[in-house]
C-alpha cells in the first residue's frame, strides 16, 4: 500500500468510453437499437448519472468513468418501463449489473434477443463519498470492487475495455462478514439492532433494487400488515429481515443499496451473507448464467436436513 | 487440414518388472513412443508400487507406496504414464481411495511426509495411444502393417477392474487393445478367456493353479485361431510364456503361442527395428511367426 | 363488526374433565365481534347442532367457532350444519381443544387457559374466513387409454362397458402388447393368446372404443375433465377403411427376409405384414425402411395385387384431436437389453455375458415365442444359431434387477415366476433335456404360486442352483456359463446348449417423454410415479390421469389386471356425475399486482400454475401474469409462501387468516 | 394419578406451525393416546409446511413468542409431493439468515413428525418448551417493539441535550 501502482490507470475508463459511444452509435444507426441505456456526466464535476440515448447524433454525450456507479438494469426491470416499448434495446454494464440483468431474465422479466448488451470491462467504482477525479485507489474504491470477481462480464453482445494490471485492496466486505459470523448471536443482534434502528424507512434500498421490481411490495399492505409501516425499531428489523429473505438466492451483488442508504447501513452485508449460504448448502451462485429456477424454487430430495429433528 | 499436432509428453513410471524380467516390455515401450514423436520422461527415484502382495498385507503401506510414487511423479512434467498394468491400477486405486477417505489420506500423508498427489493423471499406455495420440494417427505411423497376424488380446484382470477405478474402458466387455493393435494392421480373434485370471502371483506358491488357469487362457486362444497373444501386463506374461512350456507338458497339449507386449508389436508395426525389442528375451521363441508372416 | 358464536363443546367428559368449559365460554363472550358463547354436553349430538343452529338465526351470526375435537373429527359434521343454518360453510372453525389440549394436559387451570387461548385463536381466524362456493369443473365422459396391452384393453373395456366412450392408442400396428407374445402363463399354464386375442377383438369390436393403432400421443392439454389430446396416427400406407384383411398383399409382397420384432427377431416377415396372424386390427402396415417401393420407387406389386385399391402409397401422418376428461397411461414394459448399454441410462451393460455375441444366449421373451405355438418354430425350442433341439438350457435371474453395481436396484417381479414356468414348459418339450436355474431368491408371492415354483423342481426336476452367473462364453458349439453355488460354496461350470436371461423390466423407452407431455412425474428408472403408494396407488399426482400396468412397476398379469380396472373404476367415478366438485381451497391470483416472475410456477406441484396474458380490446399485449387453474391446483400453498408480493393467494388459509392467528396469541 | 407437577417462574408461548397432514394429525394421535407434555404451545394450521412463509415466523416472534416449532411430512411423506421439499429449502436458508441477524436459533425447532408419530410429537413439544424455558424470555423482539427510533441509538451530547430541552 505504499507504493504508486496502488492506483487504477485511469486510461482503461477513457478507452471504454470511446468505444461505447462507437458501438452505440453503430447500433443506433443499424437500427439495432431504438435506444442505449448508459451514463452521462453528471452536473458536478466527476460524477455520472443515467442516461437514455436515442439520436445517433448524441452519443458523445456517453461516457464511462469511476463515477458510473449505477446498476442500469434497473432501469429495464422497473424504472423507465416507457422505453421498453420503445423496442430492442442497448444497455451498457459492467459485469456485476450484467450479473442483475442474468438474474431478471431468468425471472422471466427479460428476454435476451430483446437486449443489445455492451459489457464493459471494469476495474473499478468509486466508494459514496469518495473525493472525485482522482484515479481509484484503495482509499476510493467503492467496497464491493475490491474483491470483484467479474471484471469482464460474460455472454454480453460485444464487450469492450482491456482489463489494466489490478492492485491488491483489502477485501473489506469479506472480513466485515468474517468478522460478524465470529461474534455471538447477542453480538449481532446489537450490531443490527443499532444499525437497523437508523433507518428512516425511506426504501432508496428498495428503489434502485434491480430485483424489487414487484407492483406491490409485501411491506406495504396493510391486510395483512406482516411489516410496520412505520420508521420504528420493530418494523424496521423486519423490513431488513423480509427484504434479505426476498433477494437471497436472486441477489447478484451490485450494492446499490448499500450506496444509497442515506443512514449508511450495510445493506451489502445481509446479501453477501445469504449469497454465501446459498452456495455453500445448493451451490447456486446468482447471475451467471440464466437459470429457470433459482434455489429456493427448487429442491433435491437429498438436501441437507441436518437441522430439522 | 489436420490441427498442428500437440507434442504429446509424458512422465513416466517404469515399475520393478519394466527394469527386470519385462525389460523388453520397458525397450519396446522406449522405442515405440520415440518413433511416434511421444516423449517420455521417467520419474526419478521411484519406488515399488507395492504390486499385488502389498495391499493384502498392509493396506496403509501399499496406499504410502504410490502416494509417495505420485509424488515423485510431481516433479516430472506430463500425465503419467504407466505401461505395467499392475502398477496402473495401484496408482489409480490409491487415487480413488485417499480421494474418498480424509482419514487414511491423512495417515498416508503423514506416512509420506507430504500432501498426496491426487490430481496427476495416471493413464496406461493403451490410453495414451487410443484417447491422446489417436487411432488414426497410430494408423498414419505404420510402416510394417501387421496385416495377416492374428493376435488374442489379453487383458488380464487388472486393467479394466475394479468397475469404478481405471475408467479405460468398458469393464467387462473391453475392446481398447483390439482397436489399438487393430490399427497398426493385426487381424484380433474373438475369444472367451480374455478377462480370466491367469493366477498371477500363484505363479510360485501354488503353480498348479497357475498352469490351471494359464492353460485355459493359452487354449481358449488358440481355439479361437489365434496365432500369439499381447499382454499388457508383465506378470500375466510370466505365467503365459515362461510357464508355456510346463502347461504343455501338464496337458499334453502343444500351444507354441508366443506372449508379446503390446508395445513390442506396436514399435515393429511402426518400424522400430526388432533387434530393440528385446525378442530374444522371451521363452516361447516368436522369431519363425515373425518371420512366417514376413515381419522380420 | 363481526357476530361469531362460540360453542363449547364438553365432550362428556373428555373436554370438561380438564377443561373448566364454562369458563372458557366466559371469556370467549369476552371476546371483541363474539355475539354469542355457551358451552354444551356433546355438541356433535344431534341437539348440539340444533343448538347451534338455533343460535345461528336467533343471534344472526356470521362465524361460528366450536371448541370441541380435532377438525379431522367433526369439522365435516358442524360445517354442514352450518350450512343447513344458511351459513356458508367455510365460516364455521373448529378450536380442537381436545386431542390438542384436554387429552394431553392434566392441570387445570394450564388447560383451561390453553383452551381459550385456542378459542381466541380461531376467533380471530373466522373473522377473517371468506365464503367460499366448491368449485365445479365441467367433466368430458371420455376417456384415454395410452397402450394397448392387457392393462391398456382391460381398463378401456372397463369403461366403455360402462356407457362410456373410450379412445385406445397403442404405438404399435396392432394391440395385443406383450401378453400378445407370450407362449403360456402361469401359475395355471393356460394359453395367453387363447385368453388375449378374445379381449382383442372385443376392445376392437366395441361400439363405445375407438381404436387408433400405429398412433402416438402428439400433445396433450388441457386439465381433469378437460383433456384435449392429440394423436400422431402414422402413416400405414393402408387405407383401413378399405382393406379387407385378405393378406394377399403380405403374400405377393416380395420382400419377405425381414426380421419380424414381434418375434424377437427370431422369425421373418414381408415389408407389408401384419406383426401377427390374430392382429387387432388385421390391417397391414407398410414398413416404409423396408418397402422395395419406398426405397427406390418400383416395384408396387402390393398395390397391383390389392383387390380393394386400400394400398395408398402417398399416406401421410394425419393429427386427430380428441377431446376427454380422463387419461389411463398403461404402457406397459420393455426387456433390459444386454447387447448395449441404453443410451443416457444410467444402467450399464452385461460385458461378461458378451455383450449380446453369443448368439444362444437370449432373453425371456425370446423364449416365450420360441416356446409359443405360433411362433417361427411352431413351439420348438430350437437354439436360434444352428436350430439344434437344446440338451441343456441354462436360466439365469436377475440379469439387471437386484443389481445396484449395474444401475437397476429393484426386483423385476415376474422372473421368478417365468422362469419356473419356462423349465416347465421346456421340459414339457424335451423330455431328456436338463434345465438349470441361477437364483438369487424366489419370490413367489401370489396365489398358487410358490405350489407352482415348487412344481418346476420336484416335478419337472429343474434344478435350482443359488447364486450368480460371473461370465458367459462360447466354446465351440456349447455356452460355458460359470457361476456359483453359494449353499454348497463351490464354483459351478455348466456346458450349455442354450442360455436363458431373465432380464430386467423396465419402462418403455420414451416413457419419460410421454410423461412430460401429460405432465406426470417418474421415477429414477422412468416409471411412472403413483400419488400415493399405499392408498392412491393408481392415481397420478396429476388430477385425471391414472396409471394401469407395469408403466407403473414391474407387475404381473393378475396384478396389471387388477390395476387395470382399478384405474376404470376411478375413471368411472370421475365420469359419474357431471361436474366435478372440489373443495374449494385453491390458490388465487390477484392479476393486478402480479408481476409473472412466475416463482410460483416454478414451485407448483401440480403444474397448476399457467402463464395469462392480458389483453386490450384491440387485443395487443398488456402484460403477462400467472394463472392458477383451479381444477388442477392441489392446494398446498407454496406458491404463496415463496410468491414475493402475496399476490397469489390461497383459499382458506390466507395471509390475514393467519396472521390474525398470531396476532391472536 | 397425577405427575408431579413443577411450579415455574417462566412460562414460555411456543407457537407451532404445522401441517395438517402430518404434524396436526401426529398432535391429534398424541392426545388419543393421552401422552402428557406441557401446555405452552399453540398451534396453527396450515395444509402443507410448504405455506408457511418465514415472515409468519417473524411475526410469531414480534407478537411474543418466546420459541417457534415448525413441523411437517418427513420427505418423501408430503401430501403435495413436493411442498416440505420446498419449505426445507426456505426454511434452511431462513434460519441461517436469523442467525446472521442474532437470533439464538435454540428458539426456531424444525421437525418432521408423521400422523403416526404422536410420541415424537410430545418429544419435540417438550424438548422445545424446555429448552427455551431455560433460556429465558425471548427480550429481543418484544424490546424492539417498545423501542421508539431515537431511543439510544444516536446519542450526541448535542441531540441529547435538545432531548432534555424538551419540556
Amino acid at each position: 500500500m505504499t507504493n504508486t501502482a496502488q492506483t487504477i490507470d485511469p486510461a482503461l475508463y477513457a478507452a471504454v468510453t470511446d468505444a461505447i459511444r462507437a458501438e452505440a452509435k453503430k447500433v443506433l444507426e443499424a437500427g439495432a437499437a431504438a435506444a442505449v441505456v448508459g451514463w452521462q456526466a453528471g452536473r458536478r464535476q466527476g460524477t455520472a448519472m443515467p442516461a437514455i440515448i436515442t439520436d445517433p447524433a448524441k452519443v458523445a454525450e456517453l461516457i464511462f468513468s469511476p463515477a458510473c456507479v449505477n446498476n442500469l438494469a434497473l432501469y429495464l426491470s422497473k424504472a423507465k418501463k416507457e422505453i421498453r416499448a420503445r423496442g430492442r434495446i442497448a444497455i451498457v454494464v459492467k459485469g456485476c449489473d450484467l450479473k442483475a440483468l442474468v438474474g431478471l431474465m431468468g425471472e422471466n422479466q427479460l428476454k435476451r434477443e430483446d437486449l443489445h448488451v455492451i459489457g464493459v470491462v471494469c476495474a473499478g467504482v468509486q466508494r459514496a463519498g469518495a473525493a472525485k477525479d482522482i484515479p481509484l485507489s484503495e482509499e476510493t474504491i467503492a467496497g464491493k470492487c475490491r474483491e470483484c470477481t467479474v471484471h469482464t462480464p460474460e455472454g454480453a453482445d460485444v464487450t469492450v475495455g482491456t482489463l489494466p494490471d489490478l492492485p491488491h485492496f483489502t477485501p473489506v466486505e469479506s472480513e466485515e462478514l468474517s468478522r460478524l459470523e465470529a461474534m455471538t448471536p447477542a453480538q449481532r443482534w446489537s450490531f443490527w439492532k443499532e444499525h437497523f434502528a437508523r433507518c428512516i424507512r425511506c426504501y432508496a434500498c428498495r428503489q434502485v433494487c434491480p430485483f424489487c421490481y414487484c407492483e406491490q411490495c409485501l411491506c406495504d399492505r396493510n391486510r395483512p400488515q406482516a411489516v410496520e409501516t412505520t420508521p420504528r425499531p420493530a418494523g424496521n428489523m423486519a423490513w431488513h429481515i423480509v427484504r434479505a429473505m426476498h433477494l437471497a438466492g436472486r441477489c447478484a451483488g451490485c450494492a446499490e443499496c448499500e450506496r444509497v442508504c442515506p443512514m449508511d447501513i450495510p445493506l451489502n452485508l445481509l446479501n453477501r451473507k445469504m449469497a454465501k449460504e446459498l452456495k455453500e448448502l445448493y451451490g447456486h451462485e446468482a447471475g451467471f448464467e440464466v437459470k429457470e429456477k433459482g434455489p429456493l424454487a427448487q429442491y433435491r430430495e437429498d438436501d441437507d436436513q441436518s437441522f430439522i429433528k | 487440414m489436420t490441427p498442428a499436432k500437440k507434442l504429446l509428453s509424458y512422465s513416466y513410471y517404469p515399475g520393478c518388472s519394466l527394469h527386470a524380467s519385462a525389460k523388453e516390455y520397458d525397450e519396446s515401450t522406449r522405442g515405440l513412443f520415440k518413433a511416434l514423436g511421444i516423449g517420455l520422461k521417467e520419474v526419478p527415484d521411484w519406488l515399488c508400487c507395492g504390486a499385488t502382495p502389498a495391499h493384502n498385507v498392509d493396506e496403509l503401506l501399499s496406499l504410502s507406496l504410490c502416494a509417495k510414487n505420485l509424488s515423485l511423479a510431481e516433479g516430472v512434467e506430463g500425465d503419467l504414464a504407466v505401461a505395467c498394468a499392475a502398477c496402473f491400477s495401484r496408482l489409480k486405486v490409491t487415487q480413488h481411495h485417499l480421494a474418498d477417505n480424509e482419514t487414511k489420506r491423512k495417515q498416508v500423508e503423514y506416512a509420506i511426509a507430504g500432501a498426496v498427489n491426487l490430481q496427476k493423471p495416471v493413464k496406461h499406455l493403451l490410453e495414451i495411444l487410443a484417447k491422446d495420440f489417436g487411432l488414426d494417427r497410430l494408423t498414419e505411423a505404420v510402416q510394417k502393417p501387421l496385416s495377416g497376424l492374428k493376435v488374442a488380446c489379453y487383458y488380464g484382470c487388472l486393467l479394466t477392474r475394479p468397475p469404478e477405478v481405471p475408467e479405460l474402458d468398458c469393464v467387462e466387455a473391453p475392446t481398447i487393445m483390439e482397436r489399438v493393435i487393430g490399427a497398426v494392421g493385426a487381424e484380433t480373434v474373438r475369444w472367451s478367456h480374455r478377462m480370466e485370471c491367469c493366477g498371477a502371483n500363484f505363479t510360485l506358491s501354488r503353480p498348479g493353479v497357475v498352469l490351471k488357469l494359464s492353460g485355459s487362457i493359452l487354449d481358449s486362444a488358440k481355439a479361437a485361431g489365434a496365432d500369439c497373444l499381447m499382454v499388457a501386463c508383465p506378470l500375466c506374461h510370466g505365467n503365459l510364456d515362461i510357464r508355456q512350456k510346463e502347461i504343455e507338458e501338464a496337458t499334453g497339449e502343444r500351444f507354441g503361442m508366443p506372449v508379446f507386449y503390446m508395445t513390442q508389436l506396436l514399435a515393429l508395426a511402426v518400424g522400430v527395428a526388432p533387434g530393440k525389442l528385446g525378442f530374444d528375451s522371451m521363452i516361447v521363441n516368436p522369431l519363425p511367426l515373425l518371420k512366417e508372416k514376413g515381419l522380420v | 363488526m363481526s357476530r361469531i358464536g362460540v360453542f363449547v363443546c364438553h365432550c362428556g367428559e373428555n373436554i370438561a374433565r380438564t377443561v373448566d368449559v364454562e369458563k372458557v365460554a366466559a371469556e370467549a363472550a369476552r371476546l371483541p365481534g363474539v355475539a354469542y358463547a355457551t358451552d354444551y354436553k356433546y355438541m356433535c349430538s344431534d341437539p348440539g347442532q340444533n343448538l347451534l343452529k338455533n343460535a345461528v338465526a336467533e343471534h344472526r351470526l356470521d362465524g361460528i367457532v366450536v371448541a370441541a375435537c380435532s377438525p379431522r373429527m367433526h369439522e365435516k359434521t358442524f360445517r354442514n350444519a352450518a350450512k343447513s343454518a344458511g351459513l356458508n360453510p367455510f365460516l364455521c372453525e373448529m378450536a380442537n381443544i381436545r386431542e390438542h389440549c384436554s387429552w394431553v394436559h392434566e392441570d387445570r387451570d394450564e388447560a383451561t387457559a390453553k383452551a381459550s387461548d385456542i378459542v381466541a385463536m380461531m376467533v380471530a381466524r373466522v373473522k377473517k374466513d371468506k365464503r367460499l362456493v366448491p368449485i365445479t369443473v365441467p367433466v368430458t365422459k371420455r376417456a384415454l387409454v395410452i397402450g394397448g396391452g392387457i392393462a391398456g384393453i382391460q381398463a378401456a373395456l372397463d369403461i366403455a362397458d360402462a356407457g362410456h366412450q373410450v379412445v385406445l392408442v397403442e404405438r404399435e400396428p396392432s394391440i395385443g402388447g406383450h401378453m400378445a407374445q407370450l407362449s403360456e402363463t402361469f401359475p395355471t399354464l393356460d394359453c395367453s393368446q387363447c385368453i388375449m386375442t378374445p379381449k382383442m377383438v372385443d376392445a376392437a369390436n366395441h361400439p363405445n372404443i375407438t381404436l387408433h393403432t400405429y398412433s402416438e400421443i402428439e400433445s396433450v392439454d388441457g386439465y381433469i375433465g378437460n383433456f384435449q389430446i392429440t394423436v400422431r396416427k402414422k402413416a400405414r400406407s393402408v387405407i383401413e377403411e378399405k382393406c379387407t384383411g385378405c393378406g394377399v398383399c403380405s403374400a405377393k409382397c416380395p420382400q419377405k427376409k425381414i426380421p419380424n420384432a414381434f418375434d424377437k427377431n427370431l422369425g421373418t416377415r414381408p415389408a407389408i405384414y401384419v406383426p401377427f396372424p390374430q392382429a387387432v386390427p388385421n390391417t397391414p402396415v407398410i414398413d416404409r425402411a423396408n418397402c422395395t417401393w419406398f426405397k427406390t420407387g418400383k416395384c408396387g406389386v402390393c398395390q397391383k395385387v390389392c383387390g380393394p385399391g386400400a394400398i395408398d402409397y402417398e399416406q401421410e401422418d394425419r393429427l386427430i384431436v380428441e377431446p376427454v376428461g380422463a387419461i389411463v397411461v398403461a404402457t406397459g414394459f420393455e426387456l433390459y437389453s444386454i447387447t448395449e448399454k441404453p443410451k443416457g441410462s444410467p444402467i450399464k451393460g452385461y460385458g461378461e455375458f458378451g455383450h449380446g455375441t453369443i448368439p444362444d444366449v437370449i432373453d425371456g421373451l425370446t423364449f416365450e415365442r420360441l416356446a409359443s405355438a405360433s411362433g417361427p418354430t411352431g413351439g420348438k425350442i430350437l437354439r436360434p444359431s444352428d436350430g439344434r433341439e437344446p440338451k441343456q438350457v441354462v436360466f439365469v435371474q436377475c440379469v439387471g434387477s437386484r443389481a445396484r453395481e449395474k444401475g437397476i436396484s429393484y426386483c423385476s417381479k415376474i422372473c421368478c415366476m417365468y422362469t419356473a414356468k419356462h423349465t416347465m414348459l421346456y421340459k414339457h418339450k424335451v423330455h431328456d433335456g436338463q434345465a438349470y436355474v441361477f437364483f438369487m431368491d424366489a419370490r413367489t408371492p401370489g396365489k398358487s404360486y410358490d405350489e407352482f415354483w415348487r412344481r418346476a423342481i420336484e416335478e419337472e426336476e429343474a434344478v435350482y442352483i443359488r447364486g450368480m452367473v460371473s461370465r458367459l462364453y462360447q466354446k465351440g458349439d456349447k455356452i460355458v456359463v460359470m457361476g456359483s453355488d453359494v449353499h454348497v460354496g463351490v464354483q459351478v461350470e455348466i456346458e450349455a446348449d442354450l442360455v436363458v436371461l431373465a432380464t430386467a423390466v423396465q419402462p418403455r423407452a420414451g416413457a419419460d417423454t410421454l410423461a412430460q407431455k401429460l405432465g406426470i412425474s417418474y421415477d429414477s428408472y422412468h416409471f411412472y410415479s403413483e400419488a400415493h403408494a399405499k392408498l392412491k396407488p393408481v392415481e397420478c399426482a396429476t388430477a385425471g390421469i391414472y396409471l394401469a400396468g407395469a408403466c407403473q412397476g414391474p407387475k404381473d398379469i393378475p396384478d396389471t389386471v387388477s390395476q387395470a380396472s382399478a384405474a376404470a373404476a376411478k375413471v368411472m367415478t370421475l365420469f359419474a356425475k357431471d361436474e366435478l366438485e372440489r373443495e374449494p381451497i385453491v390458490a388465487k391470483v390477484n392479476e393486478k399486482n402480479c408481476v409473472a416472475c412466475l416463482y410460483c410456477k416454478k414451485v407448483c406441484p401440480y403444474g397448476a400454475v399457467e402463464e395469462k396474458e392480458i389483453r386490450d380490446r384491440q387485443g395487443n399485449l398488456i402484460r403477462v401474469v400467472a394463472y392458477v387453474n383451479p381444477g388442477v391446483c392441489g392446494g398446498c400453498g407454496t406458491c404463496q409462501a415463496s410468491c414475493p408480493s402475496k399476490s397469489v393467494e390461497l383459499d382458506g388459509y390466507t395471509d390475514e387468516q393467519i396472521m390474525a392467528m398470531i396476532e391472536a396469541l | 394419578m397425577h405427575a408431579h407437577k413443577e411450579n415455574h417462574a417462566f412460562e414460555p408461548k411456543i407457537v407451532a406451525f404445522v401441517c395438517t397432514w402430518c404434524t396436526y394429525a401426529g398432535a391429534d394421535l398424541a392426545g388419543t393416546a393421552r401422552l402428557q407434555y406441557p401446555a405452552n404451545t399453540r398451534v396453527v394450521k396450515f395444509p402443507c409446511t410448504g405455506r408457511i412463509d418465514p415472515v409468519f415466523i417473524l411475526r410469531a416472534f414480534q407478537k411474543g413468542a418466546d420459541g417457534v416449532l415448525v413441523s411437517g411430512c418427513h420427505p418423501g411423506d408430503c401430501h403435495y409431493m413436493a411442498g416440505n421439499f420446498h419449505a426445507r429449502r426456505r426454511f434452511a436458508a431462513f434460519r441461517a439468515l436469523l442467525d446472521f441477524i442474532g437470533v439464538d436459533l435454540n428458539r426456531l425447532q424444525f421437525s418432521w413428525v408423521s400422523a403416526a408419530e404422536g410420541g415424537k410429537w410430545v418429544e419435540v413439544a417438550t424438548e422445545l418448551t424446555e429448552r427455551v424455558r431455560a433460556m429465558g424470555p425471548m427480550r429481543e423482539f418484544r424490546e424492539l417493539e417498545t423501542e421508539e427510533q431515537w431511543s439510544g441509538a444516536i446519542d450526541t451530547p448535542e441531540l441529547q441535550a435538545a432531548y432534555e430541552a424538551i419540556p
